[in-house]
């Protein structure tokens, strides 16, 4: 027989690689913050991955799930749509008068990131005035820029991967940059806790974090200078 | 024996029914005490989101009423060839999925929809716009209204539109003076059901028009965004909405019943249910 | 007094044709079974239904021509039009039903017709009576020249009807314009107009006083609608009058010539009835069972066999009759008409 | 020449109603080719939506007509204290907002729930399982049976239902070979709109079921999660969607058409909208 | 033959309580105006509405008793009941229709009715009269006690009614239940009935033969819905008769005695019509303009002042009447019956 499947409940941005890595599990895709909720609210997940580690940390604290540890990292990035109408090349230019900048929720961990970016960068106001929307995951943002609908978002560099031609990218300054790990942790009120440690064991053994690495994602440690 | 045992398991299955309705309201209300819907009314989400939800749908609303109003009429007192087609046109958004619907007005009228770059050379860029929110609405809500709006135009008596013209009226004064106040209890009642049902969308809101406090941000998009932080201001505002849904059923049900008293003498609380 | 005039108006409804030519002077109605198209008539002239071919003209305003091409419409047409149902607006007061029809002046028109005391009353609140004097007054209040009337008495109790008939044929007769009245029921027809029309299928069968009609029924139709027996037989000529054998079996004869299949009408009042055989071997007998005996005030109807007589109740104290035992009901040859069969749908 | 003006204004108002309800369905087309939709039948995602969309919308659509049913013929037929009330209470899910009927449903059968920790101590937990989509499309899409179900029910003849008594037939048979007969039209055309209101549900379901592939992502969620990755795959889907949407509304278009005709012999084209 | 018997039975109304005991024997029929409340007894027998009080029974048969708390559930009652509209089940056939109240057999009943053809039609293809005979087949298929017929002639044409309400007395005559009628028309009421009952705001009036009716009806409601004109004025006993001052200042006498406000019944066909005063001082005249003169057949309506009076048409001939002309009309003081005023609601 078929072992159990699992059901793992992960950040949006882990949609694409997820599957690949494993992809006899049941997966449930969405903003960290709106998937950490439903675990509050008793949703029968086994694995939780967030974009961030203070979801899972806040539900370890309440004693929903296991301790959680950092399995990778991401880089926090700039798209503009392929033709980029608002001709931004910097963060700097997402001040302009007229550009239509999405980003995710407050709370959203990539929406989280976004605010400290600017704020380290001294832009917050003048670039939070263009905002157009606050989507609930980072997927959304992107979405809104292949579109065309919208000049920019802030996006992770994995997900502008994942529309190959329609976006551009723009870094954002190494100084302003902030720390994106991914924490995972096993639900306390799943099923399947040893299938549950599998995955997570999954992910960081080497093929793991060369399937996450290849998909654009940092190794999960700092590599030490 | 047999008789009385039927006859219990038709009400045993009818009070399920109810209990099973009335029971997830309940539950809103005893999770959230009276100080808290209190208390939400001066978080800015909460009163920003009503604003948008106000204005969007009171515009989503007139918009309705004033192209849904003649589509009815003609729906309902001619017919011509492509007619149930039309009928059955104007009833689809009610069986679509609204975020399918939100799809369907992104390639219409987003930037690179059949209209969006005709639009956007006249200047016009509705997603991410308050117009978007109003567009998603009324596009969604329509169908309540003009259905039960052919409803109502075809429940007036063919007998008094004639009446009216034989006594000197035109196509004008028969509609403004006979036809219309005729159809008002059923046009009210729909208008408050496509109310209702603009307040609550969310599909295809976030699709075309995104999310934005203070602009886009809608009650219903705002209860989302907040339950990922906060159940319990989730709760509250839920509860705000369930005692506005109550309020607007019930000046709907008495709208109807004045209504319906007024003009046929034959008073009835039962107005909604047996007009639609 | 003016005349309306239908020159052979075309109407194509759901089973059949609606054709007919119709000069209205003083009152005219129309009867005529359930759908004989009595009620499209008036749509016709009112200008609510538009006939394929013809023309109906007040005098000399003309309100349609099929092949002129005009089509004056309803609401510029003055006719007052009282529906089968009366149509009054049930959101208006009785004096906003009439200043529906005229802003000034409603005053006159809701003392004349003694409804002044219900002028605040709505349409729900009236009885059957008082809502026809409410259409009636409505409809006048345009000073229409053509009144047309949808079976006016129809809506009204049995017992309300006599009452608010005699009302009716008053007004009639103080009006001066034409009025078109339509109904299903030859006595109503007879009580309120000068002429009658015979509507089938939507032809006009025959047009005449009440009185020519029962004397000169056109066909089978017409005698039944007006109260006649009708006996089915086979007729031969005889010498002096033709002799007609009913289908079952009894000879009868008749004044009129005929020949082959035919239908007699044989008027109730024409028939006596009598418990033993007459004397008279110039009278038609009929010897069958008594089916039915009905009282109706001093009149009763009889039914022997295939005929109904009508006599006095006088004469039934007299005849001692019991239903169920056999009498004879006879009637003159000349007391019969022999009628055109009508196919009925 | 002023009435001509109207005439024009109100034609041209309809035009622009029906323009604006059919554009974006016309959007969706013009995007996705036949051979795209025919192609997404095979990606796993929608295979998976529609299995979970369509096992629980039957399930639902059982759930309502089984409860529903009893409740809508006891609403019809009796009056008694609170049946105003009663009839409020049922349609009130028609204009609640989905997002707040899913806070519903969380607050009563969630794990800190009303009646939850009952459903936890004998095993049962509800949410985020495919019994709550089942749960969540029967809350939000009943109100649309019941309530044509109720006005079918008040539509029967009393008169053919108290001639059933009188020939020898006791409740059960005067129900079941009278009244439900002549209320099928009816009913099958609320099952119909319940049905497509209970695929399109979208806030209910994300709120109290979730998103999870295979299990609770129905099509409608689908739509949305896909919407982020693949746009072209979300047109093809929606385009799959609103072919569905078409259909439904043609059959029960034309399945009220026959079920009219041969029980009351007059055809009639226009069956949804004049019995509704 | 059984009897159907209601004794005092109350049931609570909207705006009246009806009160009533009523014994059937072979068939009565129950008249009065709308909303008399003639269907609800109706539906009280036949167990569709509960009384408040009262018994109802079928000789031994017990059906309901309010003291005793028997109250047998309609589909066990052996009745049949003939609906006002008839209430054919529209989605079965003829046949089905009649299989309904009984599985085996119906071949019979679709014989006996001659709608064996009709077996296979639906409800909505039939006519007015095919209609009525399906709802009696499938009436009496269940081999009721007691026939129920609600309005059984007011769905059809004037036209047709005459033929449906012969063909209807012959099969009343075949049955041998009790049968209860209810209509609103007296003259259908006298054509099928032995006995009629007049009922007005759920109360009986008067019962009796329809000729007992007409000869002594007990109020001026009784007398006015049997056709008889309504004459209102003050009494004063005179030496040899009543003498009556009416309303509109004629004096006529009456050999019935009265004192104060009375209302005198007088039958059109006791009123005689004359263009001369009459040389009889011992007749009631009343001198008024000729109102309106209908034909019917070969009897003649004329309305003179407050009177009508019915007359044959050789006497209208004679008479060479026109309408707005004075006339006279005259009737015997033992013409007149004075009669119990009926405040009409
Ligand atoms: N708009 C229409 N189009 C086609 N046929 C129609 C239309 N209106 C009525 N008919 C049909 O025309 C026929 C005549 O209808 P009409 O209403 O004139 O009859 P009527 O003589 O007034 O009958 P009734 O005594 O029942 O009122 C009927 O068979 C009816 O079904
Ligand atoms: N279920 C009910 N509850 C209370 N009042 C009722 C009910 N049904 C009928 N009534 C009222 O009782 C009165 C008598 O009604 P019923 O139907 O018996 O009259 P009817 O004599 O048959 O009149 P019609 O000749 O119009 O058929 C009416 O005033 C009616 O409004
Ligand atoms: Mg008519
Ligand atoms: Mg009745």
């Amino acid at each position: 027989a078929a072992r159990a499947q699992l059901t793992v409940y992960a950040a949006a941005s882990l949609t694409d690689v997820f599957p690949k890595i494993d992809p006899a599990e049941r997966y449930s895709f969405g903003g960290s913050n709106a998937l950490a909720a439903q675990i509050q609210q008793g949703a029968p997940a086994d694995v939780f991955a967030a974009a961030n580690t203070t979801l899972p940390a806040q539900l370890f604290a309440r004693g929903l799930c296991s301790k959680p540890v950092v399995f990778t990292r991401n880089t926090l990035v700039v798209v503009v749509p392929a033709a980029n109408p608002a001709g931004i090349r910097s963060v700097f230019d997402l001040s302009k008068e007229g550009v239509k900048l999405v980003i995710a929720g407050p709370g959203v961990p990539v929406g989280s990131y976004t605010l400290q970016v600017l704020k380290q960068m001294n832009l917050a106001t003048a670039v939070l005035k263009n905002v157009v929307s606050r989507e609930t995951d980072v997927r959304e943002v992107l979405a809104k820029v292949a579109l065309g609908e919208a000049d920019a978002g802030f996006v992770y560099s994995t997900d502008a991967r994942a529309v190959p031609g329609k976006v551009k990218t723009i870094k954002v300054p190494a100084w302003a940059e902030p720390k994106v790990q991914y924490g995972i942790c096993l639900v306390s009120a799943g099923g399947n806790k040893a299938g549950g440690q599998a995955f997570v064991n999954r992910l960081l053994s080497k093929a793991g974090q060369a399937k996450l690495i290849a998909a654009g994602f940092l190794p999960r440690m700092k590599p030490k200078r | 024996m047999r008789r009385s045992l039927l006859a219990f398991a038709y009400v045993a299955a009818a009070l399920l029914a109810l209990a099973f309705l009335l029971l997830p309201i309940l539950a809103i209300f005893a999770h959230s005490s009276p100080a808290r819907l209190v208390q939400q009314l001066s978080n800015p989400v909460v009163t920003d989101a009503l604003e948008v939800s106000l204005k969007t749908s009171v515009l989503a609303q007139l918009l309705i009423v004033l192209l849904g109003t003649p589509a009815a009429y003609l729906l309902a007192s001619r017919r011509f060839p492509g007619h149930a087609l039309a009928v059955t046109l104007v009833e689809l958004p009610l069986v679509l999925p609204p975020a399918v619907a939100g799809i369907g007005l992104l390639a219409a009228f987003g930037h690179f929809g059949l209209l969006g770059s005709s639009l956007h050379a006249v200047g016009i860029t509705l997603p991410f716009t308050q117009s978007a929110v109003t567009i998603a609405v009324a596009y969604v809500a329509s169908p309540l209204y003009i259905r039960q709006a052919i409803a109502a135009f075809e429940a007036t008596d063919a007998q008094l539109a004639a009446a009216s013209r034989t006594l000197g009226a035109g196509p004008a004064r028969t509609f403004f003076r006979v036809v219309l106040p005729l159809a008002r209890g059923g046009l009210i009642a729909g208008l408050a059901l496509s109310f209702a049902r603009g307040i609550g969308e969310f599909g295809a809101t976030i699709m075309f028009a995104g999310s934005l406090q203070g602009v886009t941000q809608t009650f219903s998009l705002a209860i989302y965004a907040e339950f990922a932080r906060n159940f319990d201001a989730t709760l509250a505002m839920s509860g705000v909405l369930v005692l506005f849904s109550i309020v607007l059923l019930v000046a709907l049900r008495i709208g109807l019943t004045w209504q319906r008293s007024s003009s046929t003498g034959s008073p009835s609380l039962f107005g909604l249910t047996s007009s639609s | 007094m003016a005349t309306l005039l239908l020159d052979r108006i075309t109407v194509a409804l759901r089973s059949y044709e609606l054709e007919l030519s119709l000069e209205v002077g003083s009152t005219l109605a129309l009867v005529g079974p359930s759908g004989a198209g009595k009620t499209t008539v008036l749509r016709a002239v009112a200008g609510l239904v538009r006939p394929r071919a013809g023309r109906i003209a007040v005098d000399d305003d003309v309100w349609f021509d099929g092949p002129r091409g005009v089509d004056v419409p309803a609401e510029r047409r003055r006719i007052g039009l009282v529906f089968q149902e009366y149509a009054l607006f049930p959101h208006m007061t009785v004096r906003q039903n009439i200043e529906y029809a005229r802003k000034h002046g409603a005053d006159d028109y809701l003392e004349r017709f003694r409804i002044a005391h219900l002028e605040r009353a709505r349409p729900a609140q009236l009885s059957g009576g008082e809502k026809q004097r409410v259409a009636l007054a409505r409809a006048l209040a345009r000073e229409p020249q053509v009144l047309l009337l949808d079976e006016p008495l129809s809506a009204l109790d049995a017992h309300t009807k006599t009452a608010v008939r005699a009302e009716l044929h008053d007004l009639l007769s103080t009006l001066d314009i034409p009025v078109l009245l339509v109904t299903h029921d030859f006595e109503d027809a007879a009580a309120l107009a000068d002429t009658v029309g015979v509507i089938v299928d939507g032809k006009l069968r025959q047009t005449g006083t009440p009185s020519g009609l029962v004397a000169q029924p056109a066909d089978s139709f017409v005698a039944s609608f007006t109260g006649a027996n009708l006996l089915h037989g086979d007729a031969e000529p005889g010498p002096e009058s033709t002799r007609v054998r009913l289908d079952d079996g009894s000879v009868v004869a008749t004044a009129d010539p005929a020949h082959g299949r035919v239908v007699l009408a044989v008027y109730p009042w024409d028939v006596t009835v009598a418990s033993e055989p007459p004397h008279d071997s110039a009278l038609n007998v009929i010897h069958a069972p008594v089916r039915s005996i009905a009282e109706l005030g001093n009149r009763v109807r009889i039914a022997i066999g295939p005929v109904t007589a009508e006599i006095t109740a006088e004469s039934l104290r007299r005849l001692a009759l019991v239903a169920g035992r056999p009498a004879f009901a006879t009637f003159k040859a000349t007391g019969t008409r022999v009628v055109a069969e009508h196919e009925d749908r």
